[in-house]
């Protein structure tokens, strides 16, 4: 059972770091605004959701697995929402997304 | 493993004062300074001082921001000055550093356990801090039970700042409310075009202020307390203001009834001193509040540590409707 | 089976070094970021990252009871970024103030300055 | 010597001299008051660094753990912090009320002005 949940933790963290490094090539390689606020939330939210649930395993049944159960609800909402209203602005502030790779910079 | 990480904070720290330093976009130095922030209180945690980082992050990078944006908005986004004297400067502040470094030499290792910092205060409160004040975060015991006097000084420095503020910028146009929010985009279309924003903000101010109550009463056994909880409890108005507008917002809370909340946070701290002094004690010794001293010391850090939070929470919030009753007046 | 338990600090301390480094090509974003959206773009993702680093910094330590430190992270952050978005709200003049392409730092822009988002939008 | 035995108390001072460098050299005012901040912040740094023990933990007393940091520089910098953000307040108040009596937050523009009345 012990090596399971270590293995499965593992598995869980290497997932988040691995999303997480994918987001982190993402805002460096993609070409405009849109395309970079993409890569970089939604790998957000994955590299969260795995690593804390990664932790969680390794916490078992206490006060430090509430709270990462919080903090993962938490990032859940609002990543995306912070994502959703960073994207509605900058298209409101006339930010226009294009899929010409040189156009915006 | 922990130096490691250390060092790589400090560096991305350096890494970031000097752009700071090199940019002039006050907004991306804002930022930068978020970022600044965050990584301070990340670098706290690495060397344990827990109940710092918690303040560093709730105070730096949420108050200092917003407070940072809303001078920008009223005032300019561009320095526009060259710097003066640069290469003056630049030898004034190189010898500085210079003799400071020299002066690093003789201070002992980071980490050193036999530094002299160690064996003269400290290991009192370590040890006997459980026996005397019966909280277990020993940095909370210091703060409320110890050096409480002190505490009540800052808590005065801070309610005094809020005086300040409101005393230097006030609350202007606050007739013009209509005129205001047409004149800084802000109109009540505008606000339903951010619908997801607004029902998640709803949904998470209760959750918020609850968060904030818990760091409040939670600040005996682990890192908190209510320098944090005011700072927490008040950036869920903050919240609120952002979503709903300053009208909404001193609808909730007017800043009259802030500043005598404020007020009567700092009279709390000092009436519990005034209290140990009639009850026979000396100023601030909690032993006398109740028959067992670890039960005086109990009630006498709750009640202290609630005029902490009261006074940071208006205090903050009276600063922020301050500063973003102007936001708007100039556009 | 003790012996399986022991790999964990290694796997929290690996997950660590990669956040760090994660951290850092978004601190580079956020000093080189074009627009004033990309900064507030990557000083978010700094946050989080932040707050995935606290909790395994908790468990690297072996306390992992100071998550609340994390939650506040997770909190403010989000503040900030609602914060600065409501800043820029109907207000595309100082969007453009703030984001032409910042020539101070940028080692690696080869389009024309002009052509960053917002200013293109505004001239139209 | 190592390079971790001082490395700390050298990032502090960098950083203490970048901010000090910030204060002198720029003449916009929010940008000074930047400057302040990062000079403070890294006495915050300065403080911290002292007070941590090899191998201690966060100075909260839990079952099983003998060797804590410091708590007293904790404690020093904690109320520091949001005296630190009170007075960025009161700063920021003041830039405020200089931008409209002078209409700028450059230095050198209001000392123009200053002179020209």
């Amino acid at each position: 059972m012990e090596t399971f949940l270590v293995l499965a933790s593992t598995l869980c963290i290497s997932m988040g770091v691995f999303l997480g490094i994918t987001g982190a090539i993402g805002i460096f390689r993609m070409p405009n605004f849109f395309a970079r606020l993409h890569a970089a939330s939604v790998t957000d939210s994955g590299c969260a959701f795995m690593l804390l649930f990664g932790l969680m395993l390794q916490s078992g049944f206490t006060l430090a697995t509430i709270k990462l159960c919080f903090i993962l609800l938490f990032f859940l909402i609002s990543s995306p929402t912070a994502a959703h209203a960073l994207a509605k602005t900058a298209l409101s502030c006339g930010a226009q997304p294009t899929s010409s790779p040189r156009e915006e910079r | 493993m922990e130096l490691i990480i250390d060092i790589t904070l400090l560096t991305f720290l350096g890494l970031t004062a000097l752009a700071i330093n090199r940019i002039d976009k006050l907004f991306c130095i804002i930022m930068l300074s978020g970022i600044y922030s965050l990584l301070c209180a990340s670098l706290f945690v690495s060397m344990d001082a827990v109940d710092v980082a918690f303040t560093e992050a709730a105070v730096g990078t949420g108050i200092a921001t917003v407070l940072l944006l809303s001078t920008i908005g009223a005032t300019d986004t561009q320095q526009r000055s060259a710097p003066q004297r640069p290469l003056f400067a630049l030898l004034v502040v190189c010898a500085t550093g210079a003799i400071l470094v020299y002066g690093t030499m003789d201070m002992p290792a980071f980490g050193d356990p036999d530094a002299p910092i160690h064996h003269h205060v400290a290991p009192r409160y370590l040890e006997m801090s459980q026996q005397e004040v019966g909280s277990d975060n020993i940095v909370t015991s210091i703060l409320s039970s110890y050096r409480g006097f002190d505490t009540l000084g800052e808590t005065v420095v801070i309610f005094t700042a809020g005086l300040s503020v409101v005393g230097l910028i006030g609350f202007r146009g606050m007739q013009k409310f209509g005129d205001r929010q047409r004149a800084a985009g802000i109109t009540q279309d505008d606000m339903g075009k951010h619908l997801v924003l607004r029902i998640v903000i709803k949904m998470f101010i209760p959750l918020i202020l609850l968060f904030a109550l818990y760091v409040q009463f939670h600040g005996d056994f682990g890192p908190g307390g209510g320098f944090q909880a005011g700072v927490i409890f008040a950036s869920g108005f903050i919240f609120y203001t952002l979503m709903f507008g300053l009208d909404a917002a001193m609808r909730v809370v007017s800043p009259r009834t802030l500043s005598y909340i404020a007020a009567l946070g700092v009279l709390t701290y000092g009436g519990v001193g005034i209290t140990t002094l009639l009850m026979g004690g000396n100023f601030l010794d909690y032993n006398v509040l109740r028959p067992d001293p670890l039960q005086g010391q109990h009630l006498g850090i709750f009640l202290i540590e609630l005029g902490v939070g009261t006074t940071v929470f208006s205090i903050m919030v009276l600063i922020f409707f301050a500063f973003s009753s102007r936001k708007g007046l100039r556009q | 089976m003790s012996s399986i338990l022991e790999l964990m600090p290694s796997v929290y301390a690996g997950a660590s070094l990669a956040l760090l480094a994660v951290m850092g090509s978004t601190l580079v974003r956020a000093i080189l970021g074009p627009t004033a959206f990309d900064r507030v773009m990557a000083v978010n993702m700094f946050g989080t990252k932040t707050v995935l680093l606290l909790s395994l910094l908790g468990f690297l330590s072996g306390r992992p009871d100071f998550l609340d430190i994390a939650l506040v992270y997770a909190l403010v952050n989000f503040l900030s970024t609602i914060a600065v978005l409501r800043f820029f709200e109907g207000r595309p003049q100082v969007v453009k103030q703030c984001s032409t392409t910042d020539v101070d730092l940028d080692v690696n822009h080869d389009a024309d300055p002009d052509a960053s988002g917002p200013t293109t939008a505004m001239e139209e | 010597m190592n390079i971790g035995a001082h490395y700390n108390y050298w990032v502090a001072i960098f950083l203490m001299m970048t901010g000090f460098y910030v204060v002198i050299t720029h003449g916009n005012l929010i940008k000074k008051l930047i400057g302040l901040n990062l000079f403070t912040t890294s006495v915050f740094i300065l403080y911290i660094s002292l007070a941590k023990v090899k191998g201690g933990t966060a100075p909260i007393i839990a079952p099983g753990i003998e060797v804590y940091s410091n708590p007293l520089p904790h404690v020093l910098i904690l109320t520091a912090i949001v005296v630190g953000v009170a007075t960025t307040a009161v700063g920021l108040a003041l830039v405020l009320l200089i931008y409209d009596r002078y209409g700028t937050i450059e230095e050198d523009e209001i000392r123009l002005k200053d002179d020209s009345l």
